[in-house]
């Protein structure tokens, strides 16, 4: 039988090397990419319960007295992420047939199959080298996909670029000083080597824990890091923004519960409260993570870069859920972030068919898209219904397994930021929805036409899993259950319906909120079909006292108010606003390098000084000598 | 499902079921005041303690689109009568028009103004008319009994009026809108300035 | 067959009540005005009237929009439970009710902004921030009660209170029921916290393009909420009530507490408004879960 | 500026060739030929009297005449003057204020709209309140508004509506 | 094994000939440079490498000696490679000086590896500075001939420092020759050592392209053109890079612990080689000409190589080995597609070669691997350098960790302008620029070979593993193994 996880890799490497050559015939290559995207979550799904498969290339590498050996391996957590993420991007890639017509062909494809490569090695890596050789591909080809050959996506990507090659950079450090530990770059040794060195020396091994926690954070935009994603999600192709915002943000969170957590949970650490130090700093930081990504969003007018700060916040809802340590916040973490998938691909994706179909990113432009793209309409209603959390969708039963962790474990604050973060998701969700698909109908837009099949397609198959996902828990449960039991927590079966709280007979029939809310329905429109009929009118007939909006000359998208939706709550943030603004230290910083390196080129440049820098050289060696 | 506002079937429709719903039309009536001339100072003693217009569920409303009553307050000139006609189409069916004092009526004491019509009957279908140059409280809390009486009865239909005869009422409306020629010849002692440079209207 | 007569019977109980309330509360009003007021059954008399007359729609998304805000509260009404007995047999949760609740917002929201008149866009957009600004202390009192029962089945807690009056949460947690009064009023939408149904500024807010059924429905959706959302003031602090009666009669008191403040304060601005929101009752509510928590 | 009464104002303008009439203490009234009543206006505006308050028409049909009047005011003096201009009834034009105050522009767009009196040098002349309005000026005594209203509203004397 | 005086005297009889034969010079060249290619290929697999070579059967402490080990040898195989790629991508007929002086050179270097005699090493390395000021002076316009005079100055001067240093050597032992010399260093008084250290160092680094001394490279690798650029880079660096291990690591070391005889100098070496990353890379951040970064660049790698050797354990020189092959077959790279760029776009900013990665999809992904790999990105041949750096200097004293955060930093700021770089290529050409030229189809293949190399190195370092860990065998007890080679009765 052929090795499945070699095939795994081989099959995206193969494919992108075809692509490049075809690269012309657009339909060909990126229906070749749906057809990868399909065999891997196809192979993926016969993978379940399969844990011993194993590949590994031994690379002739003398490392600590021992041939240097890679390998991957299927593993619970590795497989959750890995199937959940090819089932996305499966999706997506449907929607990218159509999308890359002519006239958007972005012509990324054969790098987006490198990253899909990558994206199964950092899954299934059981050695740091591996782990690390993966992730460094993932970043380079996901610089490469957001600058995707044009101007301004360069500038936002290079500000993503340092970021990523620091976070680089620190996990080398950190894998090259725990493999000291232990002697080999096995993952699961390097962890039991970091907790023995918990009980010898405190400090070093947080500092250890530290490297790569920054690398984590700085991927899945975390507190310090939460600036790059808007910069990153609204210069990338429309289409790739999906991919980048829901899988790429998840492997810092892969990272961390296949790393930090497995440590933090058995190593002995002076405990602060019900929880340990350490969990408590991710849970503080997880809350800032949501609380400023909730604010910054609603301050948003590109709807892109609004949504990437919503995605910055939901990582901070899965940092939250994580911290807890406790089994029901793991649940919920790992329940959330495939959720986030889901939703955040539906949103991005429907956003992407407005901008296929308007080409325009600010969202006071648009207005009214509802009446000439329904299908579209209704699949960012169902995205941002899932993505406030409201009962029947998905979204709703990970916040709640979130929420009812934090609370077991007696973490208020970081409870009441949860709660201050969803609500004000409710406002910035609305306000995309208010601005851009309700409300006055430009001119411009009277003939837009609805998304076209290829899109319409994958957008309803995400809405239908949206509400099967909602109804059903135990998809998505089951699997997570099966996480937890191979990280070694005795988690009882999961249930189709139920989701279990930590709480005395809490526990929650997500199926029995959906009969209530059919009930409802029944009910309201048991009222609203015995009233009286009603007429039918156009767009302009408003009460506006008496006056005839185009006696003042007023164009349908000056009738809209959408420009400064939240203005009075903004000028309550400004003087905060301005006062810590990361963006500006960033920018501030970069000059300061450039400045620096202008003044050294210059010295090279002016020829005089060759002689005497000579001199100076054997100055150095001289007092050398004598000091060091 | 029943339709009780599409006009061949309400004349043929006195059943019981009409006359429960004219109760409950008759015991919550919302008014839109269109305050332009001086009536619109009559209103508040009526809506307050003094005569207390609430007890019969009438109240003030803000838009046209919720509202039952248009109350016309005063004299209106053509440019105010351009906006009442504009809030009188935008307000859903069964609705009544309240005409205030003798100004609304037949142009009061602006009787001869080149400017205030004489006659809102002409322009939209009015129910009631309330006597007085600027009828008391008492008149008004009258008239508003009466309307809730003929609602009863079924016979406030003046609003199928304007449809049935919309030809009508136009007419009349573009006389004062649309463009139009002199009215009186005097009109040809206009003095028409030859600017030494340019001509002047 | 029995949960579905359960349903009807309870969702047709909620709206009365509501709607009977919401007479009364004019009735009060005028009260305070020294004039009669409308008879208690006015605002039956209103949505009978509203159903019964024409009304215009702008697109599908306003008869789409209106019917999700009053599924949602009567969703939201099927989960709480009343005087002891529930409609549906699962247990009831806080988290569940808080999150329920936004579907009603969002269909109300939705509907509004559909008909593309800028009133109703800034009617919303201070809707959705003064949501903001109640949500958070009154989910912060509800953590506490969350904490002290150890449970968040709002059940548990009803028989936590069963015994005499003297084991009512609102002795237990004096502060935390001012700081859940003072979210109520910005809840409710009652006067010092109503800048977003301000019919002087922006004529009704996002009622100006509801008419007819539409705003009948709008009517239903307010009156279920506050049937809502005094029967949660009742389960927490009062004890939540052994008889329908008694429930209904502390419930009544929550709703003229805040209809008697209605009359008494001027509006406040929207800024404002979000401000005092998260100093005070939320100050009380961090306060009480202080307390709490030692 | 030290304050001046209406005495000394009236011999000032008097010495200037205005004959004024003193109305009262604060209120004096001037008469002004249609040639150089600018220059006096400018005048008027250097010694203090820096407010226009209104221009409107009069019309005496009787001598055949239009009549122009200023009302000017000073806050410093507190005087408030009445300054008359005759202009005729066949040719009524009139020079324009507006360069000395620009608030001028509607004050005579409007006494052209209902007097038809003709401002040289005010740009624009267009119509500020009436619609779509061809007739004679309605504020000149010849023009008969209750013909007009009769045939335009239709109205009976003593109310005869339908 | 006499043979192997060919690998120095047929260049140098080249050179005379060629300053005959006037259409034939660059078949010649070629044809040379292939024989010397060929020739040492057969010397390393004949497998009786290690040996010492004496010259007129003198013995070694009188007469001069070659040492042939797999390292020297396999330094001459790159030497030579790098001629034999600069001389293909020549652009243009060169006259005779070009090929004579380029055969000099040739000679020159190869005879740098060789030589186990520290005078002969001291010619030799003259003949190279005038070697490559005579080559990069060729295109005689300003700037290049600018930067020939600037070259020449200081390689002078560092050719005096070197010169009293050896005669200092000579005055005080006695001998010439390096093994002689390793094997009585010991018996000096501490002072004296210290003096020629540093002069011999000063020396060297010049030719090392280390901070104080390399005022002259940004102007040589601009004033030069490609294939210039390549020589200066393939050859002279590669030869220094052996000078390294030569001098420093066998000469000046005690024997076993692989460090300098006295600790305090080989500690301002190491600050010396982390100043020269530093001030390189940052210097390379915003520099708008391509050549100019390359340079900064090289400068930079030169600066990493040294740092590996000086850490002395055994991990870090097998890094610094794998620097040495992937920095010279990716340096390569970078200034064979500079060399089309430049001439395809016509300026030498990198910002006006939008779209030519477009153009050339081929040549644009050699080069995206050639900065790959500088970079120290996995599954590319310089990660195994930079992880075994790395590896090393954790091992050493506290003073390394500095030395690592600094290679970090580094490694991320050439990360941002290589990739921002080669992602200029790949930009949609601005519609109103034309190209001048289309790249010559045989640049782009040897590009396309070495990154091909450079990926397979990456994937599977297993290849070189063999030659380079017998290299570094050699290095670390290099004082005790160099002087059996050369005293075998001893």
């Amino acid at each position: 039988m052929v090795d499945k996880m070699l095939m795994m890799i081989l099959i995206p490497l193969i494919t992108a090397f075809l692509t490049t050559i075809i690269l012309k015939q657009h339909k060909v290559v990126w229906t070749l990419f749906l057809a990868v995207s399909g065999y891997l979550s196809y192979t993926l799904f016969t993978m379940y319960g399969a844990w011993d498969l194993t590949w590994s290339i031994e690379l002739g590498y003398k490392i600590f007295d021992s041939n240097l050996v890679l390998s991957l391996a299927n593993n619970p957590l590795g497989w959750f992420f890995a199937f959940f993420a090819s089932v996305t991007t499966m999706l997506i890639a449907m929607f990218s047939i159509a999308f890359n017509d002519d006239k958007h062909d972005s012509k990324t494809a054969p790098i987006w199959l490198i990253l899909i490569f990558a994206n199964i090695g950092i899954f299934f890596a059981q050695d740091w080298l591996m782990f690390f050789g993966m992730w460094e591909m993932m970043s380079m080809s996901s610089y490469f996909m957001i600058a995707h050959g044009k101007e301004i996506p360069a500038k936002a990507a290079k500000f993503y670029l340092s970021l990523s090659l620091v976070g680089t950079s620190t996990l080398l450090l950190g894998i090259i000083s725990v493999a000291r530990l232990s002697q080999t770059f096995d993952i699961n040794a390097s962890i039991d080597s970091l907790i023995n060195l918990f009980a010898t020396d405190y400090n070093k091994a947080i500092l250890y824990i530290g490297l790569f926690a920054v690398t984590f954070f700085i991927k899945s935009a975390v507190f310090p890091f939460y600036m790059w994603p808007s910069k990153a999600y609204a210069e990338s192709p429309d289409d790739f923004t999906p991919f980048l915002s829901t899988v790429m943000s998840k492997y810092g969170i892969y990272g961390i519960v296949l790393f930090i957590l497995p440590i933090l949970q058995n190593a002995d650490i002076p405990a602060l409260g019900q929880i340990n130090e350490p969990a408590y700093i991710l849970a503080v930081l997880g809350a800032i993570t949501s609380v400023l990504g909730t604010i910054l969003a609603i301050f948003e007018t590109d709807m892109k870069k609004l949504f990437a700060y919503s995605s910055v916040a939901n990582i901070g809802y899965i940092v939250m859920g994580l911290s807890t340590l406790s089994i029901i916040g793991i649940q919920g973490a790992l329940f959330h972030s495939i959720n986030h998938m889901v939703i955040k691909s539906a949103i991005f994706l429907s956003l992407a068919a407005v901008i296929y179909r308007t080409g325009e990113r600010e969202m006071h432009k648009l207005g009214g898209l509802a009446y000439r793209m329904p299908l579209t309409f209704m699949v960012y209603l169902l995205g941002i219904i899932s993505a406030a959390g409201i009962p029947p969708l998905n979204g709703f039963a990970s916040k709640w397994l979130i929420i009812q962790a934090l609370m077991s474990q007696n973490m208020l604050f970081v409870v009441i930021a949860m709660i201050f973060a969803s609500t004000g998701a409710f406002m910035y969700l609305f306000r995309v929805l208010a601005s851009v698909f309700l409300g006055q109908l430009p001119d411009k837009y009277k003939h837009i036409k609805e998304a076209p099949l290829l899109m319409a397609i994958p957008m309803t198959i995400i809405m239908l899993l949206m509400l099967a996902i909602g109804v059903l828990p135990g998809i998505i449960m089951k699997p997570v259950n099966a996480v937890l039991i191979g990280m070694g927590y005795d988690v009882q079966e999961a249930s189709w319906t139920t989701v279990h709280s930590a709480f005395s007979n809490s526990d929650l029939n997500v199926t029995n909120i959906f009969y209530i809310f059919m009930a409802g329905a029944a009910i309201a429109l048991v009222f609203y079909l015995f009233s009286a009929k009603s007429v039918k009118v156009t767009q302009d007939d408003n009460y506006t006292a008496g006056e005839l909006p185009s006696d003042w000359g007023t164009t349908p998208e000056r009738f809209n108010f959408s420009y400064g939706f939240y203005q009075p709550f903004k000028e309550m943030f400004n003087p905060m606003m301005d006062l810590i603004s990361f963006d500006r230290w960033m920018a501030a910083f970069g000059k300061i390098v450039e400045r620096i390196s202008n003044g050294l080129s210059v010295l090279y440049t002016k020829s005089e000084g060759a002689i005497l820098m000579l001199y100076i050289g054997v100055a150095i060696l001289i007092i050398g000598g004598w000091i060091i | 499902m029943f339709n009780i506002n599409s006009l061949e079937q309400q004349d043929n429709q006195d059943k019981l079921w009409d006359k429960v719903i004219n109760y409950f039309r008759k015991r919550s009536l919302w008014m839109l005041h269109y305050c332009t001339g001086c009536g619109a100072m009559e209103l508040p003693p009526v809506m307050t303690s003094r005569w207390d217009m609430e007890r019969f569920g009438i109240g003030p409303m803000a838009t046209p689109r919720q509202a039952d009553i248009l109350l016309i307050t005063g004299y209106s000139s053509v440019r105010t009568m351009k906006r009442i006609i504009r809030t009188y189409e935008q307000m859903p069916e069964p609705k009544w028009v309240l005409a205030f004092g003798s100004c609304t009526v037949n142009g009061g004491m602006y009787w001869d103004s080149y400017n205030v019509i004489n006659n809102l009957g002409e322009y939209i279908p009015v129910d009631i008319t309330i006597a007085g140059c600027m009828p008391r409280p008492e008149a008004i809390l009258d008239s508003m009994l009466k309307l809730m009486d003929m609602i009863q009865a079924g016979e406030a239909k003046a609003f199928r009026k304007y449809k049935e005869n919309y030809a009508y009422y136009k007419a009349n409306q573009d006389r004062l809108f649309m463009e139009r020629g002199p009215v009186l010849e005097s009109a040809a002692l206009r003095y028409v300035h030859e600017e030494t440079e340019g001509g002047e209207a | 067959m029995m949960t579905v007569f359960n349903i009807i019977l309870y969702s047709l109980f909620a709206i009365l009540v509501g709607l009977i309330f919401l007479g009364i509360g004019r009735k009060v009003a005028a009260r305070v005005h020294l004039r009669y007021g409308p008879p208690f059954y006015q605002s039956i008399i209103d949505v009978i009237k509203l159903m019964s007359r024409e009304s215009i729609t702008h697109n599908f998304v306003m008869d789409l929009g209106m019917v999700m805000a009053l599924t949602g509260l009567i969703g939201t009404m099927l989960y709480i439970p009343i005087a002891g007995h529930i409609a549906f047999e699962s247990n009831t949760n806080i988290i569940v009710i808080m999150y329920l609740m936004a579907i009603g917002h969002l269909g109300m929201a939705m509907a509004v902004s559909a008909s593309g008149n800028p009133y109703a866009n800034i009617g919303v957009s201070r809707a959705l921030t003064m949501m903001l600004g109640y949500e958070v202390p009154f989910f912060t009192v509800m953590l506490g009660l969350i904490i002290y029962n150890q449970s968040s089945s709002v059940m548990v807690i009803n028989l936590a209170q069963a015994g005499s009056i003297w084991n009512w949460n609102i002795w237990q947690m004096p502060i935390g029921f001012i700081a859940a009064e003072m979210a109520l009023q910005a809840m409710m939408g009652e006067k010092p916290f109503d800048a977003m149904i301000a019919p002087a500024e922006i004529a009704s807010g996002p009622m100006v393009e509801l008419s007819g059924r539409y705003l009948g429905l709008g009517f239903l959706t307010k009156a279920v909420g506050v049937f809502v959302e005094t029967a949660l003031i009742v389960n927490f602090f009062f004890g939540g009530g052994t008889s329908v009666i008694t429930f209904v009669i502390k419930q009544l008191e929550v709703f003229l507490i805040a209809v008697i403040f209605d009359n008494i304060f001027p509006r406040y601005k929207i800024e404002q408004a979000v401000k005092f929101l998260w100093i005070f009752p939320m100050g009380l509510a961090v306060i009480q879960l202080i307390l709490l928590a030692i | 500026m030290n304050r001046i009464t209406v005495e000394t104002l009236l011999q000032d303008l008097a010495s200037r060739g205005l004959n004024g009439e003193k109305i009262s203490e604060q209120q004096i009234k001037v008469f002004a030929s249609k040639d150089n009543f600018v220059n006096h206006l400018h005048y008027l505006q250097t010694i203090g009297f820096e407010h226009l308050a209104n221009i409107n028409g009069v019309d005496y049909i009787a001598e055949n005449e239009f009549e122009v009047v200023y009302q000017v005011y000073s806050y410093e003096h507190k005087i408030h003057i009445v300054f008359k201009v005759r202009i005729p009834r066949e040719k009524p034009v009139i020079l324009t204020v507006v360069t000395l105050w620009e608030q001028a522009q509607f004050y005579e767009q409007e006494v052209h709209e209902f007097y038809g009196i003709y401002f040289e040098g005010n740009k624009d002349l267009s119509h500020l309140f009436l619609e779509n309005w061809n007739d004679l000026p309605p504020l000149r005594k010849d023009f008969n508004t209750e013909e007009f209203s009769e045939k335009l509203f239709g109205s009976k004397r003593h109310g005869g509506g339908k | 094994m006499n043979s192997s005086l060919f690998l120095i005297i047929i260049p140098l009889m080249g050179a005379f000939i060629a300053l005959f034969a006037k259409k034939a010079n660059r078949l010649m060249a070629i044809v040379i440079t292939l024989f010397m290619e060929i020739f040492s290929i057969i010397i390393y697999l004949s497998g009786k490498l290690p040996v010492s070579v004496e010259i007129g059967g003198w013995q070694p402490p009188y007469g001069i000696n070659f040492v042939l080990t797999p390292l020297s040898v396999g330094f001459i195989i790159l030497i030579n490679l790098a001629a034999i790629i600069s001389l293909f991508i020549i652009r243009g007929e060169k006259s005779y000086q070009f090929y004579s002086t380029y055969l000099v050179l040739l000679a020159a270097s190869n005879g740098i590896v060789l030589t186990g005699d520290i005078f002969n090493f001291y010619i030799f390395s003259e003949l190279t500075a005038f070697g490559i000021t005579a080559l990069i002076a060729y295109p005689k316009d300003r700037k290049s001939t600018g930067a020939a005079i600037k070259y020449l100055i200081l390689a002078s001067t560092a050719a005096a420092f070197l010169l009293i240093g050896i005669g200092i050597v000579y005055k005080t032992l006695g001998t010439l020759n390096i093994a002689d010399i390793a094997s009585k260093i010991s018996l000096l008084d501490p002072l004296t050592l210290e003096l020629i250290i540093i002069l011999m160092l000063t020396g060297i680094f010049v030719e090392l392209e280390l901070f104080p001394f390399n005022m002259w490279v940004p102007k040589a690798y601009l004033g030069g053109t490609a294939s210039v650029n390549v020589m200066l880079h393939g050859m002279l660096g590669t030869a220094g890079a052996y000078t390294i291990t030569r001098i420093l690591l066998t000469m000046f070391t005690v024997d076993g612990s692989g460090l300098l005889v006295n600790v305090n100098i080989a500690n301002s070496v190491i600050v010396i080689a982390l100043l020269t990353i530093l001030v390189s890379e940052i210097a390379a951040f915003n520099e708008k000409k391509i050549k100019k970064v390359l340079a900064f660049s090289s400068m930079g790698q030169m600066g990493l190589i040294i740092f590996g050797f000086m850490i002395g354990n055994e991990q870090a020189i097998v890094g610094a080995f794998y620097l040495v092959v992937a920095n010279f077959v990716a340096k390569t790279i970078l200034f064979v597609l500079t060399g089309e760029f430049i001439a395809m776009s016509g300026s030498g900013n990198w910002e006006d070669m939008k779209g030519i990665g477009r153009k050339h999809p081929v040549a644009g992904l050699a080069f995206v691997i050639g900065s790959l790999s500088l970079m120290g990105v996995p599954f590319f041949a310089g990660f195994w350098g930079k992880l075994g750096l790395i590896q090393g200097a954790i091992n050493g004293s506290a003073f390394m960790v500095v030395g690592i955060v600094i290679v970090l930093i580094t490694a991320i700021i050439e990360g941002i302008y290589f990739l921002k770089i080669a992602h200029t290529l790949f930009l949609e050409k601005d519609s109103d620029r034309e190209y001048l030229s289309k790249a010559r189809v045989h640049s782009i293949v040897i590009a396309a070979i070495l990154a091909l190399a450079i990926i397979a190195i990456g994937v599977k370092p297993g290849l070189i593993e063999s030659n380079i860990n017998s290299a570094t065998d050699e290095i670390l007890n290099s004082t005790s193994n160099y002087i059996d080679i050369v005293f075998p009765r001893r």
